[in-house]
């Protein structure tokens, strides 16, 4: 706190007092955080950490996991010395090597990933805060929720109580996300693995924007707060009503949306208007109204917008496609842009009339407006689907099948669409069977596809290629149809209580988290299929975005998607999906809840002995199968200092670098036994810390892989081995070459697979190996807690 | 299709790209030269049907003809295993890829260094990504791509070719390599 | 102030008074800023403006100056659904078009040119508070000074009075930078026009940082406060005493170089040790100490350290090469790092003792060590110097003369030194005359040469390039001996009485500011040509930074540096160093103190007017001929929005894109009288807003066209006119053709240019226009107050 | 020396590459082909020697035999006028850049808009940038470089070549020009 407040210079003084009998009690100035003395668990070490204070704690995860880098770029033009050719170990014109540079990018990607969240946070913060007082209590679970902000109680060392409590939480992110960011200035940080540790940073810094932004808008808008069973809620194109105005919401802060659904309550008229949305918004608007509908991940933006549905778009801030307003306008579909962020270059109509604006969106004089009021957002968006969507009648970019031939005849099999695809779609040869009335391949196409359009601005012909998919297609959007459970938000206390141990002791295999973007490889299908698996194998299965909604959108033999088929609760087999990106912050919540509530280690500023102990004991691993933005990278890296594993898709490793462990050096896996002092080979786990895995199997066998922990008590390793061992098996094929590196002892053995892997280890030098109490942190010898 | 472009359009890495694997006996040449060969092959090769031959085949013939040992990056181990072939390794891309940056790194066998890794069937971005890996932080290694389409980030590389080329190049290869 | 406290959420709330009688009188809660009872000017209408606050004076800004985009790659690679290819008008992944996705990298550059300066102003102003506490007043000028912060007052609405005062101002800062940041997100802004807007926002934010950081040190460490004639320093290798210990201060924070300042006082052995510096700490210390010597730009950095004669080398941040610690080991010089932005890799030693540290340096067991404490610094450097310097003998890494020649000979002529060089310096040329003993081709270079080594990394044959220009040239490099006004920070508001009318009235013709780095075509000298025209035709001159050294490592033909030659006073013929890059602030706050100390026009929170009377009134130009970095790219934002033209070497077109104006578009050159409230053709006055010259001759001629404005009376029109036409006769050679844009009646034809002038206008169809009363805003019509 | 590579080495534009005049006529058929040309040359030019005479003569008659005005960025005018020969224009590179992205610019004649705008003489990467600008901001507008090195951002560039080669080519196409 101190930091913290000394920044601020709070001063009061009182020059003159003509009293002598006055006697003053509980004078409190709130500058956000000053209730500390209510909060009795004293202060850890690191309180507010700046740039440097973990780096040790990071310059130890960073030796075990060095990076391997991949430029994606062969130069570097940031400054105008540039561009620098850094090829053959040349170095730029600031002096930089290849290494540092490609770290310097990961930095600034973070930078920007944190920026984005925590800019987020403050404007919904701003908002809810001018709506409901800086003293709005925070509530994230009316019940089993003490630890409100686990993230924040562990960086800040403070307990926010109020909304305005979160207030100097972000000032903070600011002030360290500036600092970051200017690290990333010509002839700064030289060393890569000092930029490896500040992107660490960041990704900390991203994670308490994250969860300021999400228990800000849970307290203030009533999402479910923490609730293992909130609702169900449509998901999917084919869920929409279409008989019915219809307006579409796209983004991340759910501010104007929420204005939408509350002038529909106050007009009595929510069954009259379909409230549909893509991305984050999407999944937060149905936290406020389970009446909302998602239609999917950020590559249904221009299939849902062509298809003429939406009768009104209102786009706010992040992951929103930059030619919203050119698709918009073709299907005559105004947009209502609401954010200062993203602004289109349209006029600005905040302070006109609600009937002005409407006037001119319904006598279609303007493409699009900016409004940057929440309520008179909702009021336009409202009537002007109502007025319009009986004249727009719906009418779509969409193809016929006739037109689709008579188009796919015009290509002349240049190719250029297949390569502009980023996922190398074989669309020349597609195009070329429908040109000769075979829409299958084209068909097939669709599940692949993640809709970014670039073949249509390649072809040569202008031929409008992602639409022909789409056409092609049209059977499989239009009964797309699921559901997914509406954003609980934090993991109760309760529920920690209860899995802490089956989780530390193994009975539980892992927790497995399914985040972030959806630049599949393969499309979305198989984001549901590795969650139905897990959640099949009793690993307690977490999701948030756009892979929450992927995860909804398949169903198994009995027509249920996982949120059906599985419990919402956090527990062995739950699906618990959190929320929207923000809401990731309450699965490190959830890790870091395991360290403090179930294992009693101290929270309170005290970063290093918590990572210390998700790290060794904690076999959570995260999944970002279409990781695509800054802030999924701000995310990953959020996971990675509290040593939490990310696995990524193939595109992952356009991120720069892999951190990756090497299992063949022995020398790399010692661990302090706290017990004893001493220097104990642990194995290799978890054996990365960022992953991009080639294919779905490769990833399943690898997250089994990763769950294992240095702590993992014989039975909990057997049950993670069987897994391991039996996905590598069904997956890849034999024993994965690896296992003796994770057997222990005997015991370590799964009882089913003993002899194999008895006959394995015998061929392998196998010897037997002590169980340490983990730490990599010197001081915590001889302090053990738990 | 143009020889020498980054087969996805936009993935151009800047002024150090691969050398054309023009001609059949190119590649063997280099094959021959190599001290400590090795092959990593990737998901995709199952998904080619060469002129009725899978590629794979074609593969466990030019591995065992060359003795260039084999690491399966995935899934399709059982492919080989179901044709009677053992890989070398089991080992996921970006692991084989990491160690292949370690100057001290023996091996599988633990003998001594790779000199030359010949890459096939990783997804076209992902290949890219890891031979630029390979390119900027293993001076001493020379790669090689065997995919039909221009790997700029590799040392040689074939270039864009029609499925036919390449069959003849392949084929060629795997000739050259009978000698 | 509304939006800054509530954004703080301060609460005072006092819950039981046990007195009927008490009365409190000014109590006062001081966050920061909560002293504005004291200021009774009015609050105007833009306090703390966000991101759209000032949209609507962006546009209409860049509606005249349209940016010229000149995309520096075909593709963007910011995420990993990239790359994308954006030629031929395609769209990337996202949506975005190429001139979006340029305007989006020139903002990040904004963002981390802003987050450099607020960064380093937050540093410093965090360890100046912990040392002289927030309640130090804020001096920046003993006598006329009473605006200390004009850029604070008229963006954020406060006057800050003290140290701690400038903390809220900071908070606002990086609140902006991290909103700004988040939109480079992918699929945020999709507008290029709105980027743009958010580009001068940042440059605006950045200016307040600069400020900050500058009135803060001056105000804590005695630097020279507004004092015309302050001190002159030392500047040049020459200059240098090598007999005694050389330090090497390298960066852009004083702190820790004060702190060796510090040290050598207390000990009293000043004379016994040579302080020496690069970049913006080298003018910085020199404020501190006029003792110090600045070596020169940085471009110096790898002549100087191979040079072996600095003993200990001193890293801050910014600016700072990032192979200095590789640079150091092979002159074996020891490296202390001490920025947490810059750890270099180095183990932290901040918490050992001083002994410890000099014993490990003396005995080389260290070859750096990064030490987060400005004190310890300071006495480490020292005793290091002092043990060391004997024992190293300043052994450089130089190349004696026959090295030279039989390295020269290894030279293959294969290029790529020259292919690798930023200016095409034809070096392979030079070295094949050298391996034949012709010295003076590679001597010549030594001029041209930016110092960047990139020709040393790309030879094939491993030559140190570099090297062997800096060993033909050693004769320069050994009397490299000027001097240097050391930094006198803001103009005094007396001196802005005195030439307010001048300049508005155009008496002087213009202010000229020479600023930012060194990235030349073709070296120093042209800057200090440049500044000696300019002096000499009496404008007002200023200089800072890298410019502000190479403006004095030139001497005319009396042997006189341009700073000896000219008053150090803000007057016509004066050049005026305001010291180091922070220090740019005082030049925007000159043209704002002109506006509002002059001209009167309200400054509080006032920006649109001011930058509108800046904009159409006071002829000011700013030129960053060497321009390389984020921060002067932010720099020259900030200058934008305040409507002063920046002029740019040829270099300056890889910042993505130019602002320029049409001249020959009638249309776009209209104003609003301000009397008539008409609109009135007012002439393409500034022509352009942002502008890279081809040439020093190209640039001179453009600055004096751009120092016109709308308000030039016509004496002032005149002389200005006299400038540019003469400048142009005699670099370019003849009449300029767009003379008659700029004659407005026959009594703006300078007298002595009559003839040729009048038939020149004849010529072109020249007719008389009037001269209005000149404002882009139509709310400032009939509310004339000058 | 490679042909089609940028002269300086790191400046690497992306897929939209210039193609190579190899053939003085190559240069000549684009130049008639043009309707309304114009040359923009740099202050570079008075700085070559081409056996003995100055680039800027060689430019001067090609200007005059073409009938191709002539825009001059810089302070080379007063080279220009001193040999008797006025340029049509007087105009900063930057401007004439930004003016060729306006479709709606009638050029300096008032006549019509400019179909391929020929460079040369500028500092290498600034003549890189703005016909970067105009490859993608003038869609309409061809481009064509005279200098010795290869321009990628050009829609025809001469290779990099040397001196010798470059005044053949140059000299070739004045020739041709006279026909
Ligand atoms: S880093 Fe990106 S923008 Fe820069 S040159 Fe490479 S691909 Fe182009
Ligand atoms: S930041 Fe360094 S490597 Fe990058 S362009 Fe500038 S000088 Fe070159
Ligand atoms: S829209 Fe689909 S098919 Fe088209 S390029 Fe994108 S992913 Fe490939
Ligand atoms: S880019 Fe167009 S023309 Fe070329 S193959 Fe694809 S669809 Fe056909
Ligand atoms: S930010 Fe947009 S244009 Fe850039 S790589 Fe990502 S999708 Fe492509
Ligand atoms: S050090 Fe000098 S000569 Fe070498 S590349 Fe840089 S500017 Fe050119
Ligand atoms: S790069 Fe080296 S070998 Fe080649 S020309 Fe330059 S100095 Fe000579
Ligand atoms: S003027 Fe430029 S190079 Fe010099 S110190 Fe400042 S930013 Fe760095």
């Amino acid at each position: 706190m101190v930091n913290a407040l000394s920044r601020k210079g709070v001063n009061l003084s009182i020059k003159e007092l003509d009293s002598d009998i006055a006697r003053f009690r509980d004078i409190s100035i709130s500058i956000g955080a000053i209730r500390q003395d209510t909060w009795h668990e004293p202060m850890g070490p690191t309180p507010f950490p700046t740039l440097s204070t973990l780096r040790n704690w990071d310059h130890a995860l960073l030796k075990r996991y060095k990076p391997f880098y991949l430029p994606f770029c062969d130069l570097c033009c940031l400054c105008t010395y540039g561009k620098c050719d850094l090829t053959g170990q040349k170095r730029g014109a600031c002096g930089i090597t290849m290494a540092a540079q490609q770290s310097r990018i990961v930095l600034l990607t973070a930078c920007i990933g944190a920026a984005t969240h925590t800019g987020h946070a403050r404007e919904l913060l701003t908002s809810l805060i001018d709506r409901f007082g800086s003293d709005l209590p925070i509530n994230v679970g009316d019940v089993g929720v003490e630890v409100e902000a686990p993230i924040t109680r562990l960086v800040c060392g403070i307990r926010p109580q109020t909304l305005g409590d979160l207030e100097p939480v972000l000032d903070y992110c600011e002030n360290q996300i500036t600092q970051l960011l200017s690290v990333t200035h010509t002839g700064q940080e030289g060393s890569n693995i000092d930029f490896e540790s500040k992107v660490f940073h960041a990704g900390m810094i991203d994670h308490v924007g994250m969860e300021v932004a999400d228990i800000a808008q849970i307290s203030a808008l009533g999402f479910p707060k923490a609730e293992p069973e909130s609702p169900l809620a449509d998901l999917g194109l084919g869920t929409v009503d279409v008989k019915k105005p219809v307006i579409l919401v796209i983004g991340h802060n759910v501010t104007p949306s929420a204005g939408i659904i509350d002038y529909l309550r106050a007009e009595g008229i929510q069954s009259e208007v379909e409230v549909t949305g893509i991305c984050c918004t999407a999944l937060d608007i149905t936290r406020y109204s389970s009446r909302a509908k998602v239609i999917g991940p950020i590559s249904w933006q221009l299939r849902y917008i062509r298809s003429g549905v939406p009768d009104v778009i209102v786009i706010d801030e992040q992951c929103v496609r930059t030619d919203t307003l050119l698709e918009a306008a073709k299907v005559r579909s105004p947009l209502i842009a609401t954010s200062e962020k993203n602004c289109l270059g349209l006029p600005d109509r905040t302070d006109d009339t609600v009937d002005d604006i409407v006037r001119g969106f319904v006598e279609e004089s303007i493409p699009g407006a900016l409004i940057l009021d929440p309520e008179k957002v909702g009021e336009v968006a409202v009537r002007t689907a109502r007025l319009i969507a009986p004249k727009r009648k719906k009418q779509g970019a969409d193809i016929s099948k006739e037109e689709l031939g008579r188009l796919a005849k015009k290509c002349t099999q240049c190719m250029l669409c297949r390569r502009a695809c980023p996922n190398d779609l074989p669309l020349a040869q597609a195009i070329k069977a429908a040109a000769g009335g075979h829409l299958s391949l084209l068909d097939e196409l669709y599940d692949d596809c993640v809709g970014c359009g670039r073949c249509e601005s390649a072809c040569t012909q202008k031929l409008p290629v992602h639409s022909l998919i789409i056409a092609a297609a049209d059977q499989k959007t239009r009964t797309e149809s699921y559901c997914i459970r509406t954003g609980r938000g934090p993991i109760q206390d309760t529920e920690i209580r209860k899995v802490g141990g089956p989780i530390v002791l193994g009975e539980i295999p892992g927790i497995v988290a399914f985040v972030g973007c959806a630049n599949y490889p393969k499309g979305s299908r198989e984001v549901a299929e590795m969650c139905r698996e897990f959640a099949k194998r009793r690993y307690i299965v977490c999701t948030s975005g756009c892979s929450a909604m992927s995860a909804g959108m398949h169903r198994d033999e009995y027509g249920r998607t996982v949120y059906e088929q599985f419990s919402g609760a956090f527990e062995a087999g739950g699906i618990v999906n959190v929320g929207s990106c923000v809401s990731n912050a309450h699965i490190a919540g959830a890790a870091i809840k395991i360290a403090s509530i179930f294992a009693k280690r101290p929270l309170r500023g005290n970063y290093e002995e918590i990572a210390d102990y998700v790290y060794n004991r904690v076999g959570a691993v995260g999944v970002a199968w279409g990781a695509m933005s800054q802030k999924a990278a701000a995310i990953a890296a959020g996971f990675w200092r509290l040593g939490i594993p990310v696995v990524v898709g193939p595109h992952g490793t356009k991120y720069r670098r892999m951190l990756l462990g090497r299992s063949d050096k022995t020398e790399d896996w010692y661990v302090y036994d706290a017990r004893s002092g001493g220097k104990v080979y642990a194995g290799p786990v978890p054996e990365h810390l960022f992953f991009a895995a080639e294919t779905k199997e490769d990833a399943m066998v690898m997250v089994a892989k990763l769950t294992m922990r240095p702590n993992d008590t014989s039975k909990g390793r057997a049950n993670k081995l069987a897994n391991y061992i039996d996905l590598h098996k069904r997956l890849v094929g034999g024993i994965p070459p690896d296992v003796h590196l994770f057997v222990r002892s005997p015991a370590d053995i799964p009882l089913t697979m003993k002899d194999d892997v008895t006959l394995y280890l015998k061929d392998h030098d196998w010897k037997e190996q002590p169980i340490p109490d983990p730490t990599l942190l010197p001081r915590l010898i001889h302090k053990k807690r738990v | 299709m143009p020889l020498n472009e980054s087969w996805q359009t936009a993935e151009i890495p800047g002024p150090k790209k691969a050398s054309l694997i023009i001609k059949p006996d190119i590649a063997d040449a280099m094959i021959r030269r190599a001290k400590r060969p090795i092959m990593i092959v990737g998901h995709g090769i199952v998904e080619y049907d060469v002129e009725g031959l899978k590629l794979i085949d074609y593969l466990i013939e030019f591995a065992t003809k060359a003795h260039i040992p084999v690491v399966v990056t995935a899934s399709t181990n059982r492919e080989f295993l179901n044709r009677g072939f053992t890989p070398a390794a089991l080992m996921p891309a970006v692991d084989i890829g990491n160690r292949l940056t370690d100057p001290g790194w023996k091996g599988f066998d633990g003998k001594d260094a790779y000199d030359l890794a010949i890459f096939v069937g990783l997804p076209y971005y992902m290949e890219w990504t890891i031979l630029s890996g390979l390119k900027h932080f293993a001076p001493n290694l020379k790669t090689m791509t065997l995919d039909c389409v221009y790997q700029p980030n590799a040392s040689w590389s074939f270039p864009n070719s029609t499925i036919k080329d390449w069959v003849v190049n392949l084929k060629g290869i795997v000739d050259g390599l009978g000698d």
